[in-house]
């Protein structure tokens, strides 16, 4: 048993359970917090793929922002009443239920019939060879990922900076309150 | 031995059904919990999942590709949630309450 | 982790002494701290146990330890009690990647006098210590106590905000370097200053090639924005004892209050020593390069463990010399300075340092590719 | 400056004034909207006599110059590029349009200046000018098509320019739908040609123009050049689509003078010239082009004989010498036809802008039964007027005179020409003379019958300096053209215009198969006879209309069946509404009230029906609850994946 494999069981519960804690507990700031710990086990995850700059980007921009104003809003609602956990409704929940169970059924079938091909492994990106060759030499492939990113994806790093610039304005379009920052709502 | 190699050879299904099983839960999350702001945090779960195997696939596809749509993925993951959270912080000034039920507002 | 048994357990007792090293070093600093505060605003500090009043902590490690263990009656228990251990794990998980000295061989071994070495460490060790925010927001909202919860609102505010600046004012060096990697960084700032570019050398002998000198600007940004991380004066917002009691930790007391010390030093301690890596040359020795040293040590010991060894230590007290003055610039800051508003710090934050950053990495960037593009 | 980019400014200058008053068409500042549009003019006329200018420099058989500025259409085989071509035809045209466009252009600002929508008439003006400049400039059928279609509209919008009376907006409706019927015939010769041509380019075709004459009616160069030309008769009001013509009086008299009678009626001629070696290969088409151009020459004058508005009796003055035009075409005299457009356009813009000084100096009175001796309240009005008539009735040595002659000897001599189509040319132009004389003869001369609330008076700068400019061009613009008969008493003055025209004309086969020579003593008898017949007539007038009151009406009473017959238009309109018109609006109705009500509505409202029912049915699905929507999508996922799975 070689230690990616431990690494993958253990990280895999890490991930699995706190992410049924997420759907599962009635308390969103358990859920949020559930959600925190996923996160970083994703980010291991990551970690075991070679993927170490997405590790460390998926701490920053998820545990570090995202989830942070998650927690936040939550904090900040502190929901004093109780409310209700889940959706009612006997037909559309037995549909919901089952047609989430049969999917992860069919998902999982899907993959493992998909697997058994040698195709779905198909070679011939341009930078296949470098990366396999840090793959294997065990070394940081950010430059590699730097290089597609910008040189490859020009266009759609452009849009998403765009994109973000809107969100930024839009976003606090949504929030200010009326009359400026300093006015009561 | 069909179990045990199962168990000790990692390979790229193994994330996929991980991701799988990730992506799952948080349809379910989705879909069932009333609470706005679960059922955003569901979503994120479930871009968490496609993310595991995009990255998985690039890694045994040796495709740099997958790990710059993993990043594109999680830029707009942040963007959205800066969003959605300003719209259900506007929802809860109006309500006092995150239950979803009162997006059905939004239909117009 | 490594090759023999042997070295995977001797680099798991390592991650282990880091981290005590980590820990031991707090009393040292409580007490630094209030003996230099007593010396800066003329008041009596810790002078009685023992002398110069080094076993006061003994005395209050003692205090911490026996005071009742109370819980608000309304808090969340879970959140009030998992907020100081996580104040801990995220510093030390982070503190463990800074490399301390060269790597110390003994025979076909080699040991990294560091937790543990990660190619990315300047990701890595922001990503984890973002993870702060959370022990504050847990015993903010597990206080249950409104002055807690502000305080953590706050301290959740300034450091995303901070963040920004921080993070920016990095991509400056990781663009100079080419690395994410700090024991690159290091090993790229030793010698005298020098570098090529625009088709010519330029060196300059009296100096040492230290990232300073080239990112001034950067430099200043990232320390301000470490103060604000570590939530230290001018930046304790989220304590202010003025208006918020004493913030996010009020409602604690007795050895959860100790492990939120330690969680604050800890990042201190964290700034400190990514200065040091970043701006001013790491474990590197002005003046005397690390093969000079290594060759130092074998011609003394005459063989070549024992140059390693002593080219280890040696590093190692330099290292510790240059985190030392950091931190107790930190110290003297504290006591120096007075705090902020809020607004005050919303808008250096967002208007004055995050511009500043972005001009730092543009400016950045342009020289560089100037310098690689064209000849003068 | 190369020629591409002058014959871009040329096209441009127009539609820029267009947009610019169009965006501003609100104001009411009539000196602002008029210098835009007047400068645009003047821009593009500068361009013009830069062009022809280039042109006489160049060799006779190399005057051309293109401009293609992009790929229009590119089907399959069928490409149109939206190219222009100025020759020795297109660059008359231009000078004409650009010329007197000009002059009318200055006229209107004195004439319209007390109207509220000036700023949109004068963009009106000059998008009307730019499709004019397009179908001239247009080196093939397809880009011609443009242009005259863009002229239909321009025309449409400024006859029923004041929209808010609604004659006259009946009258805009009538042109247009008039026009529709041509323009249907227009594009079936544009089919008919392209299939058998494989092109619409006027070089090509003009080439591809089969040596041999095309016998009888059903072959495909007769059967597009008929086609053509019905498009034309529709354009350039002929028999039988000339009724909308009289009512197109209904717009500004500038108007009336720029697109009814100088520019845009005379499309249908140059449209024929363009074409003329395809026109010469259907002799069939030519004898239908001469007949039915002699007869509306005719029948038009004597129509113009009863009428009593003033800028009626032009309208049929118009149709009638248009008449003339194609009764040139169609006996081979291509270059004469284009000489008495030109003349015609000098004249009768004159004219019209004349009778629309009087009317301004009237204050709107358009009878000429309540007008009379204004000669001494508008001078110059008057004097020019004069010019006009003289051009028109053909006195010797003024425009009119040349370009009628020239067509007359034609109509005779020509090989395709017949002793009876001189004969009717010649009546048209005794008529002519009558009723001009008359309308001069009740208008200007003889005792006042104005009004006694009305002060006639002269009208301003603006006005007469263009109709002082045009009378000059009326009365020698002619000797451009002057026949080798008279121009040997006139010192040999050469006959530019044919030199001119020379190498764009086909010559008929016929001549140089026939032998036949007419002498000169032929062609001295043939002139003197319609002249003196012409003068006669005019002297006729004049005695019944100023001298002897009651005469006229004597006669008519003596002959008042043919009288009534004439005076109602020969009942042609009333003809085409109990002929046609009303009945394609009763079986209109009929179709309306049983197979739309019972059918197509019937079927309409079904499929409402169904979409309604079906939509409250679904809305049920779009109830708010974003979750049931995220249900439904992972249904839909469910059913795809299993789909895959167990294919």
């Amino acid at each position: 048993m070689s230690m990616d494999t431990v690494l993958f069981w253990f990280l895999s519960l890490i991930v699995i359970v706190p992410a049924l804690a997420v759907v599962l507990l009635s308390n969103p700031v358990y859920s949020a917090l559930s959600l925190v710990m996923t996160m970083v086990g994703v980010a291991a995850v990551f970690a075991t793929l070679n993927a170490y700059f997405l590790a460390g980007v998926q701490l920053i921009v998820y545990t570090g922002a995202v989830m942070v104003l998650f927690v936040m809003v939550l904090m900040l609602f502190d929901l004093k009443h109780d409310l209700q956990t889940f959706s009612r409704g006997k037909v559309s929940g037995f549909l919901k239920i089952a047609g989430v169970g049969v999917m992860a059924g069919l998902l999982v079938g899907a993959i493992s019939l998909a697997t058994k091909k040698p195709s779905l492994i198909v070679e011939g990106s341009p930078l296949a060879n470098e990366l396999a060759a840090a793959a294997a030499s065990g070394a940081d492939n950010t430059k590699i990922l730097a290089e597609n990113l910008f040189l490859r994806n020009m266009l759609g790093f452009e849009i998403l900076g765009v994109l973000l610039l809107v969100i930024a304005v839009g976003t606090v379009a949504l929030s200010r309150s009326k009359g400026g920052t300093h006015a009561r709502d | 031995m069909q179990e045990i190699s199962l168990l000790l050879a990692v390979g790229l299904n193994h994330y996929l059904i991980l991701s799988a099983i990730l992506f799952t839960i948080g349809l379910s999350g989705v879909l069932l919990r009333r609470n706005l702001i679960v059922v955003m945090m569901s979503i994120e779960l479930m871009l968490n999942a496609v993310n595991i195997s995009f990255v998985a696939f690039s890694k045994y596809n040796y495709n740099p590709e997958g790990q710059v749509i993993v990043f594109f993925v999680m830029t707009i993951a942040a963007a959205e949630a800066a969003v959605g959270l300003a719209i259900i912080v506007s929802i809860f000034k109006r309500f006092k309450e995150v239950n979803i039920r009162f997006f059905e507002h939004l239909k117009g | 982790m490594g090759n023999s048994s042997l070295e995977i357990i001797i680099n798991l007792a390592k991650t282990v002494v880091v981290f005590l090293m980590m820990v031991q070093a707090v009393p040292i600093l409580v007490w630094l701290e209030r003996r230099g505060s007593a010396f800066i605003q003329n008041r009596f500090g810790p002078n009685r146990v023992g002398p110069l009043g080094l076993v006061q902590l003994l005395a209050d490690a003692a205090k911490f330890l026996n005071k009742e263990d109370f819980v608000p009656d309304k808090g969340n228990r879970l959140l009030f009690y998992a907020a100081p251990v996580f104040a801990l794990i995220p510093a030390a998980v982070a503190y463990m990647a800074m490399p301390m000295s060269t790597p110390l061989k003994i025979g076909d071994s080699t040991f990294l006098i560091q937790g543990y070495e990660v190619n990315v460490g300047i990701v890595f060790i922001l990503g984890i210590s973002a993870m702060a925010v959370y022990t504050m927001l847990m015993a903010g909202f597990g206080s249950s106590s409104k002055f807690s919860l502000m305080g953590a609102m706050r301290a959740s505010a300034q450091v995303i905000s901070y963040e920004l600046a921080l993070g920016l004012a990095i991509v400056g060096v990781i663009m100079m370097y080419g690395t994410f990697n700090l024991t690159d960084m290091v090993l790229a700032q030793q010698g005298a200053f020098h570098f090529s570019g625009f088709g010519r050398e330029f060196s300059l002998s009296f100096l040492p090639n230290w990232g300073i000198f080239y990112q001034p600007l950067g430099a200043v940004i990232f320390f301000a924005a470490a103060f604000a991380e570590s939530n230290r004066l001018p930046f304790d917002l989220a304590e202010g004892e003025a208006e918020l009691v004493a913030g996010f930790h009020t409602e604690y007391g007795g050895f959860k209050m100790l492990m939120f010390f330690i969680g604050e030093y800890g990042h201190m301690m964290i700034a400190s020593g990514l200065m040091t890596t970043f701006y001013f040359g790491g474990y590197g020795i002005p003046g005397w390069t690390i093969a000079e040293v290594y060759q130092t040590g074998v011609s003394i010991f005459g063989s070549e463990t024992g140059g390693s060894i002593f080219s280890s230590v040696m590093h190692f007290l330099s290292y510790n010399v240059k985190f030392a003055i950091f931190l107790w610039i930190f110290i003297h800051v504290r006591w120096t300075l007075p705090r902020f508003r809020y607004d005050q710090l919303m808008d250096l934050g967002w208007k004055t340092m995050l511009p500043w950053a972005l001009f730092n990495t543009i400016l950045t960037a342009t020289v560089i590719f100037l310098a690689s593009q064209y000849v003068i | 400056m190369n020629h591409q980019a002058l014959i871009a400014i040329l096209l441009l200058a127009p539609l820029v004034g267009f947009l610019i008053n169009g965006f501003r068409f609100r104001s009411q500042n009539y000196i602002a909207a008029g210098s835009i549009a007047t400068s645009a003019l003047i821009i593009s006329f500068i361009c013009a006599v830069i062009l022809f200018f280039e042109l006489v420099g160049m060799s006779p058989e190399s005057r051309t110059i293109k401009a293609e500025f992009f790929d229009w259409i590119a089907v399959g085989n069928f490409k149109v590029n939206a190219g222009f071509v100025v020759d020795q035809i297109s660059s008359i045209m231009l000078l004409i349009i650009t010329g007197v466009g000009t002059l009318i252009h200055l006229f209107s600002i004195g004439y319209m200046h007390h109207d509220k929508g000036v700023t949109k008439y004068f963009s009106y003006l000059n998008f009307f000018i730019f499709n004019m400049l397009i179908l001239v400039l247009g080196d093939s059928l397809l880009t011609m098509f443009v242009g005259w279609e863009g002229v239909g509209l321009c025309s449409y919008l400024l006859i029923g320019f004041w929209f808010s009376d609604s004659a006259k907006a009946a009258a805009g409706m009538k042109a247009f739908i008039t026009n529709r019927i041509g323009d249907a015939a227009f594009l079936l010769g544009l089919f008919i040609l392209f299939m058998s041509f494989g092109t619409l380019n006027f070089h090509e075709l003009n080439a591809l123009a089969p040596a041999t004459m095309e016998a009888g009616w059903m072959g495909a160069v007769t059967l597009g050049t008929l086609m053509l030309f019905i498009g034309a008769t529709g354009k350039s009001a002929q028999i039988p689509l000339y009724v909308w013509l009289p009512d197109a009086m209904a717009g500004p008299t500038p108007v009336s003078a720029l697109i009814h009678a100088a520019t845009m009626v005379t499309a249908g001629v140059y449209m024929i010239i363009r074409l003329n070696p395809l026109f010469v290969s259907a002799p069939n088409t030519m004898m239908v082009i001469a007949i039915i151009g002699a007869a509306t020459a005719v029948m038009a004058a004597t129509i113009g004989l009863t009428q009593n508005d003033i800028k009626k009796v032009l309208a049929y003055s118009t149709v009638s010498q248009l008449g003339y035009m194609f009764l040139a075409v169609g006996v081979g005299a291509f270059g004469a036809g284009m000489m008495h457009l030109m003349t015609h356009a000098f004249f009768k813009a004159l004219m019209f802008l004349g009778a629309g000084s009087v009317i301004h100096g009237m204050v709107d009175e358009q009878d000429i039964r309540k007008m009379g001796g204004l000669k001494k309240y508008m001078k110059i009005t008057h004097w020019t007027f004069v010019m006009g008539w003289l051009a028109i009735i053909g006195f010797p040595l003024f425009s009119g005179f040349f370009s009628k002659d020239e067509i007359l000897w034609n109509a005779y001599s020509s090989p395709r020409g017949h002793i009876g189509l001189w004969i009717a040319g010649v009546v048209g132009a005794m008529l002519t003379a009558f009723y001009m004389t008359r309308l001069m003869a009740l208008t200007f001369w003889g005792k006042s019958r104005v009004d006694q609330s009305v002060h006639p008076h002269e009208s301003s700068a603006s006005m007469t300096i263009p109709l002082i400019i045009l009378a000059v061009l009326a009365a020698v613009s002619g000797f451009v053209g002057v026949p080798h008969v008279i121009s040997e008493y006139l010192g040999h003055i050469p006959n530019f215009w044919e030199h001119w025209l020379e190498p764009v004309i086909r010559k008929l086969p016929e001549v140089e198969l026939q032998s036949v020579t007419h002498s000169v003593s032929e062609e001295w008898t043939l002139m003197g006879t319609s002249v003196v017949l012409a003068l006669s007539s005019a002297t006729a007038a004049f005695i019944m209309y100023t001298k002897k009151l009651g005469s006229a009406d004597k006669v008519a009473n003596a002959i008042k069946p043919v009288y009534d017959l004439i005076d109602n238009k020969y009942y042609v309109d009333e003809f085409y509404f109990g002929a046609i018109i009303n009945p394609l609006i009763a079986q209109s109705k009929k179709l309306w009230y049983y197979v739309d009500v019972n059918f197509i509505d019937k079927m309409t409202y079904a499929v409402t029906d169904f979409t309604q029912n079906t939509g409250k049915l679904v809305k049920t699905l779009q109830n708010g609850n974003m979750q049931q929507y995220a249900m439904y999508i992972s249904l839909g996922l469910v059913a795809v994946l299993s789909f895959v799975l167990m294919r």
